[in-house]
């Protein structure tokens, strides 16, 4: 960590730097790409985990997160403009590819434009849509911004902001569909997009030629509710995030909160977390193998894949009340002890799934039309895959090891004993592969664990009111789909002034055009179903 | 063996004993019309309630249980419902051929319908070329395919049409040469002479090796042309919404839809006609006694068995199967299925001439 | 008169205010013997037989999936068959959130269904908005949008909570008057002028 | 007389649909709005016209079909009398089918049968 420090000083002199759990760097806007390149090309930073928009009231900017592929240490840097009329920060789509989504993600929100981004238009909102809502002086006045019945028009060029190798700055268009190209619109209400989202997609007969994706069909402004409540409330959107990893979106924000105010959570909850965690992998995975076997026409699989899974909805519904949306997780620990039949059913569900695994593996994998259709489709190399973000299950089918749980070890996974599966060819087989083989790591996971739940409490008692210490506290756990991030700025106050929440799911579908070229329609749906994407995870 | 024929006949004097010759013709067509008519549709809305059941139980479901007993005037409500509902029209179709489409769908599997031996004596078109003519006219139904999804003017329905085009283009080689081998090893283009040539013993038996390669070629190609199964990428559902009939509602899609259960129905009975024996009751030369008590059993009930079986099988296929892509579709048909039949004809033709089946 | 739906007691349904209201309506339209036979084959046919259109945003979609699948099962029903095209289904099953982005889509999906057509808003969120009533980009319930005929709550509704949303919508297929009611013929003129 | 009731299918054929047709267009509600007659594509308004040129690949199959299609047809009468031929229609009809097959092996050998 101090040597990373060393080393950034030396190479920028103007850097200035906060410690803390993560290093913060501090630059200026002017030496920001410079210092990029260098973090990128020298110190082997491939890995941009999120861009974080922020509004400081006075002046905006962003936070980067930033990952070290080879050793898994983080940097944060810190860019700061004073220009709110018209604030213009350097892109970086050019290093990490993952940040064409973002830059869009945090111009949609802070009108802050990139220079250089091929891209600039609106991820999220209508393209007519007023002002920028997470800004602090964002007008939310219904009258500007009312429930409009017209449909938003289709754009087929971008606007971009360049700068000319002498240093100045030139508006250009880019074009993305040319006026001859055969687009159809896959989705957003398509039963074969997982939700609402909306591919605009280029033709040649059956060949896929270009992919635009269109967000923001069910994007509901939680950030932005966040800031308006307190910390116990903002929990139960993290149930509704991601609402197949519901357990572990929560315990991120849990753990978020939890780090920032240092309280240790009790053994007992400790346990109960890291098995409810494990469990909702297995449902959510179990979900995808339901719907990407319809996705691809087998249909009875989905039945099959429903039916195990309501097994682990029964347990959770036991403990927690609820089939989806569970609320369990509360800052320092559960919301109530686990059911007494818990353990038992745990444990006999623990034997029953397995035998249905290899149902599952004579039912649809050996099938010769599921190989032909899987293997050598959608091919994603090791290093587009981080480049593109395109981590958890995808990005381990890649050949990149990517887990949380081993990386920054949390809840009770350092003491736990299981592998990391990592598959090397890409495809989406591999990518079907590591989630059927996860579901048999996270059985092995619980069986360690679920003799052995400790007695005591299961939660700590927190004060009525909770406030964060000052700071900027980011944490993830790894989620269904891939790494979760939460991000709290707080300033003291009962409320966060600032909670973003780093999706697993937008770098998966910012991988989806470079997959999907020169594939076929069926591809595209294969490839779609394969990185199992959850439209209101990456949405919010 | 209970000939329906002494019943048809015994109308046609009656009628004739009352009426002059063109009154009596005039009724029995009429007779037949309706006849055929409910038949169709009785036999599509079983059809249709019998895949609902079938695939519940594959997927460990119950299926229709609330409409009449088991469910089974489910189907009935369904085209009640479909037959009310609107009909839409588009603004920038090809109105003519939009409207044109379910005659062509409707009307092609109705004329190989009419092919059908249901029974003994009991068929209604009966060619010396039967089985061609059953071939030519159930293959004008992909132009109805065809058209309602280029007239739909929409770019699902386009696709899903020309992927249909391209499909049923390539299947009907392989039920043609198929049927072809058949052919050579009956001798006969009539159904009537097929089925009849079939009465010591069915075809799957008597004609060995190559009339099963046959048989089954002739599953695989007759799935696809019913755009059913792990075929069915006219209107892959997760691809294309409803492929090529996602513009058409109420009764114009209820066409499409029990067009589809009763080419089902065709496919499966031509199969038992050419390689079951169609009517023909199970023969075991040698056995009297027992062939004795097949006969017993009427010939209606052995065609509609046989055809509920393979289309059970067909069925199977449909919920067992992913869906193929377009290009292993084609790579099929034109590496796999093509030139296996050829061979398989040419097996057939020496065993035909040199005596080598039973 | 007793709209009755199979397996499920004429008591058990808690609010039949509304439905009497609609059985008066009825009685006192005067419809005569053979309309009104006719009227109760076509219900019968169109309670039994209603399709969804398979259209989810979010969570609630994921209960919707539970509702088709093995342990709940709504081919029971008659539900069987979720179309894709909106021009082949009944009812949209509005299941989840729904904004400002995707308002012009929902309601264009509703215009392009074929009639009769009905909607139902499923959890929280379809209901008033749920969670997330106060966002800035959320609408508070889809009927801002649509008309609503059955409102389900929940976040999301159980699947029980949905089949008894469903039933009380084949209820209130069940009392709808088809002819002079359900199918008047609206004219062309009234909407796009001469 | 059969191909009077030839026309009796199909007159029954063309009946079921007109008369379906007939009572639906009767009795079925309407409503019209702007929206409802354009096309269906996921919700969204299409971009511009889905009649347009269309990939050569289906047609080449169509065109491999006819190739075949034809042939089949010259097979048929074939294959009735070929009892009666014996060797010498089975001799007769392979110069007629090696020169179908080296068809097909020409089209596979130019990569026609691979989808592109």
């Amino acid at each position: 960590m101090a040597n990373i420090q060393q080393e950034i000083s030396s190479f920028l002199s103007e850097a200035t730097f906060v410690e803390g759990p993560i290093l913060e760097v501090s630059v200026p806007e002017a030496k920001w790409h410079e210092l990029a390149l260098y973090l990128h090309d020298k110190l082997h930073f491939d890995y941009l985990v999120s861009i974080v928009g922020m509004d400081w009231g006075e002046t905006m900017g962003c936070v980067y997160y930033l990952t070290r592929t080879a050793d898994n240490s983080q940097v944060s840097v810190k860019v700061e403009i004073a220009d709110r009329e018209n604030p213009l920060i350097h892109s970086i789509t050019d290093l990490w590819k993952s940040a064409l989504l973002y830059e869009r993600e945090v111009y949609d929100f802070f009108g802050i434009r990139f220079i250089n981004h091929p891209d600039m238009r609106r991820l999220f909102l209508r393209n007519d849509w007023v002002g920028y809502p997470l800004r602090k002086d964002y007008n939310a006045d219904p009258e500007v911004n009312p429930i409009r019945l017209e449909h938003e028009a289709v754009d087929d060029v971008t606007h971009a902001i360049v700068e000319t190798p002498d240093g100045k700055l030139e508006e250009r268009t880019n074009t993305l569909f040319g006026p001859e190209e055969f687009v159809v619109n896959i989705g957003p209400q398509h039963p074969a997009t997982h939700g609402v989202l909306r591919l605009r997609t280029s033709l040649d007969g059956e060949n896929v030629k270009k992919i635009d994706v269109y967000c923001g069909y069910v994007h509901r402004g939680i950030e932005k509710l966040c800031e308006s409540l307190t910390y116990p409330q903002t929990l139960h959107f993290a149930d509704r995030l991601d609402y197949l990893s519901a357990q572990q979106n929560r315990h991120a924000v849990c753990l978020c909160i939890e780090d920032a105010l240092q309280v240790e959570v009790p053994a007992r909850a400790q346990y109960v977390r890291t098995i409810m965690d494990e469990l909702m992998r297995i449902s959510s995975h179990l979900l995808f193998w339901s719907t990407f076997c319809m996705d691809l026409g087998g249909t009875t699989a989905f039945f099959y894949g429903f039916r195990d899974r309501e097994k682990i909805l029964d347990i959770f519904e036991e403990t927690c009340g609820a089939r989806m949306t569970f609320n369990y997780y509360t800052i320092g620990g559960l919301m109530a002890d686990i059911h007494p039949d818990f353990q038992r059913k745990v444990k006999e569900f623990c034997a029953y799934l397995p035998a249905k695994l290899k149902e599952y593996h004579t039912l649809f994998t050996g099938n010769v039309i599921a190989q032909q259709r899987m293997k050598g489709v959608g091919l994603l190399s090791r290093e587009d895959a981080i480049s593109y973000g395109i981590a958890g299950p995808s990005g381990r089918a890649s050949g990149w090891a990517c887990d949380v749980r081993k990386n920054h070890p949390y809840a009770l996974y350092d003491k736990v004993e299981f592998n990391e599966v990592v598959r090397t060819e890409g495809d989406v087989y591999a990518r079907y592969m590591v989630r059927l083989d996860e579901i048999l790591e996270s059985i092995h996971i619980i069986e360690q664990l679920i003799d052995n739940i400790p007695e005591g409490d299961y939660a700590v008692k927190m004060k009525p009111i909770i406030k964060l210490p000052e700071g900027r506290f980011f944490r993830q756990v790894e989620a269904s789909r891939g790494p979760l991030g939460i991000f709290i700025e707080s300033h003291g106050d009962k409320n966060p002034y600032r909670l973003k929440i780093n999706s697993a799911c937008l770098p998966l579908v910012g991988g989806l055009d470079p997959m999907c070229r020169n594939g076929k329609i069926a591809d595209l749906i294969a490839i779609g179903g394969s990185l199992d994407y959850v439209i209101p995870d990456m949405d919010r | 063996m209970f000939d329906f024929s002494i019943v048809t006949h015994w109308i046609d004097n009656l009628l004739r004993s009352v009426m002059p010759g063109w009154g009596a013709l005039l009724i029995e067509f009429v007779l037949v019309g309706v006849v055929l008519l409910l038949l169709y549709a009785v036999l599509a809305l079983f059809y249709i309630y019998f895949e609902r059941k079938v695939c519940a139980f594959f997927q460990c479901r119950l299926g229709p249980n609330r409409v009449g007993p088991y469910g089974i005037f489910q189907s009935v409500a369904d085209m009640f419902k479909i037959l009310i509902k609107e009909l839409i029209t588009l603004n920038h179709s090809d109105k003519f051929l939009f409207n044109l489409a379910p005659y062509l769908v409707i009307v092609a599997s109705m004329l190989a319908f009419g092919c059908l031996p249901f029974g003994k004596g009991l068929q209604v078109i009966d060619f010396n070329i039967g089985i061609f003519f059953l071939i030519a006219v159930s293959s004008i139904g992909v132009l109805g395919i065809l058209l309602a999804g280029w007239s739909s003017n929409n770019k699902y329905t386009l696709i899903g049409a020309i992927r249909s085009g391209a499909q049923m283009v390539s299947y009907e080689l392989s039920i043609g040469f198929s049927v072809l081998t058949m052919v050579v090893f009956a001798g006969t283009m009539s159904i009537t002479g097929i089925v009849e040539a079939q009465s010591n013993g069915w075809f799957i038996f008597t004609g060995h090796i190559p009339a099963i390669v046959a048989f089954l070629i002739y599953l695989v190609a007759g799935t696809a042309e019913t755009n059913r199964g792990p075929f069915d990428l006219p209107e892959a559902e997760s691809e294309l919404t409803a492929g090529y009939h996602t513009e058409y509602s109420g009764i114009h899609f209820g066409f499409f839809y029990l067009a589809e259960y009763l080419n089902l129905f065709i496919v499966s009975g031509v199969a038992s006609l050419l390689f079951l024996g169609g009517w023909m009751p199970l023969h075991i030369p040698g056995w009297e006694s027992f062939n004795q008590i097949m006969d017993y059993i009427p010939s209606v009930i052995w065609f509609f068995g046989k055809a509920v079986v393979i289309s059970f099988i067909i069925i199977w296929f449909k919920w067992t199967f992913p869906r193929l892509r377009i290009d292993q579709l084609l790579r099929l048909e034109w590496k796999y299925l093509l030139p296996l039949n050829l061979i398989n004809l040419f097996i057939m033709v020496l065993v035909v001439i040199y005596g080598l089946h039973f | 008169m007793e709209v009755k739906i199979k397996s499920m007691k004429y008591e058990d349904f808690k609010d039949n205010e509304y439905i009497e209201q609609l059985i008066k309506e009825l009685k006192a339209s005067n419809t005569n013997v053979v309309v009104g036979c006719l009227d109760e084959v076509i219900d019968w046919g169109r309670s039994n037989s209603l399709w969804p259109l398979t259209f989810a945003t979010s969570c609630c979609g994921i209960e919707f999936m539970s509702l088709g699948a093995a342990r709940y099962d709504m081919a029971r029903f008659g539900f069987e068959v979720a179309r894709a095209s909106p021009r082949q289904a009944d009812f949209v099953m509005v299941a989840g959130t729904i904004v400002h982005r995707m308002a012009p889509v929902l309601r264009r999906l509703y215009d392009q269904l074929a009639e009769p057509k009905y909607v139902v808003a499923v959890g929280g969120c379809a209901v008033s908005g749920g969670p997330f009533r106060k966002s800035y980009h959320v609408l508070k319930g889809v009927d801002e949008i649509l008309p609503v005929d059955v409102y389900i709550p929940g976040c999301p509704p159980r699947p029980e909570a949905m089949f008894y949303g469903l039933m009380q919508l084949q209820r209130k297929v069940k009392v709808e008057k088809f002819f002079g009611g359900v199918n008047r013929q609206e004219k062309r003129d009234k909407v796009f002028g001469k | 007389m059969n191909s009077a009731l030839f026309v009796v299918v199909l007159i029954t054929g063309l009946a079921l649909v007109g008369a379906a047709l007939l009572i639906a267009g009767l009795i079925s509600p309407r409503s019209f709005n702007p929206q409802k007659g354009e096309a269906y594509e996921c919700g969204i308004p299409s971009r511009g016209e889905s009649w347009m040129q269309f990939k050569v690949g289906y047609y080449l199959f169509a065109i491999l079909y006819l190739m075949f299609d034809v042939e089949t047809v010259f097979l048929f009468p074939w294959a009735v009398i070929l009892k009666d031929l014996g060797v010498a229609g089975l001799v007769n009809i392979l110069f007629f089918m090696v020169i179908l097959i080296l068809g097909l092996v020409y089209a596979w050998k130019k990569g026609a049968l691979e989808w592109k």
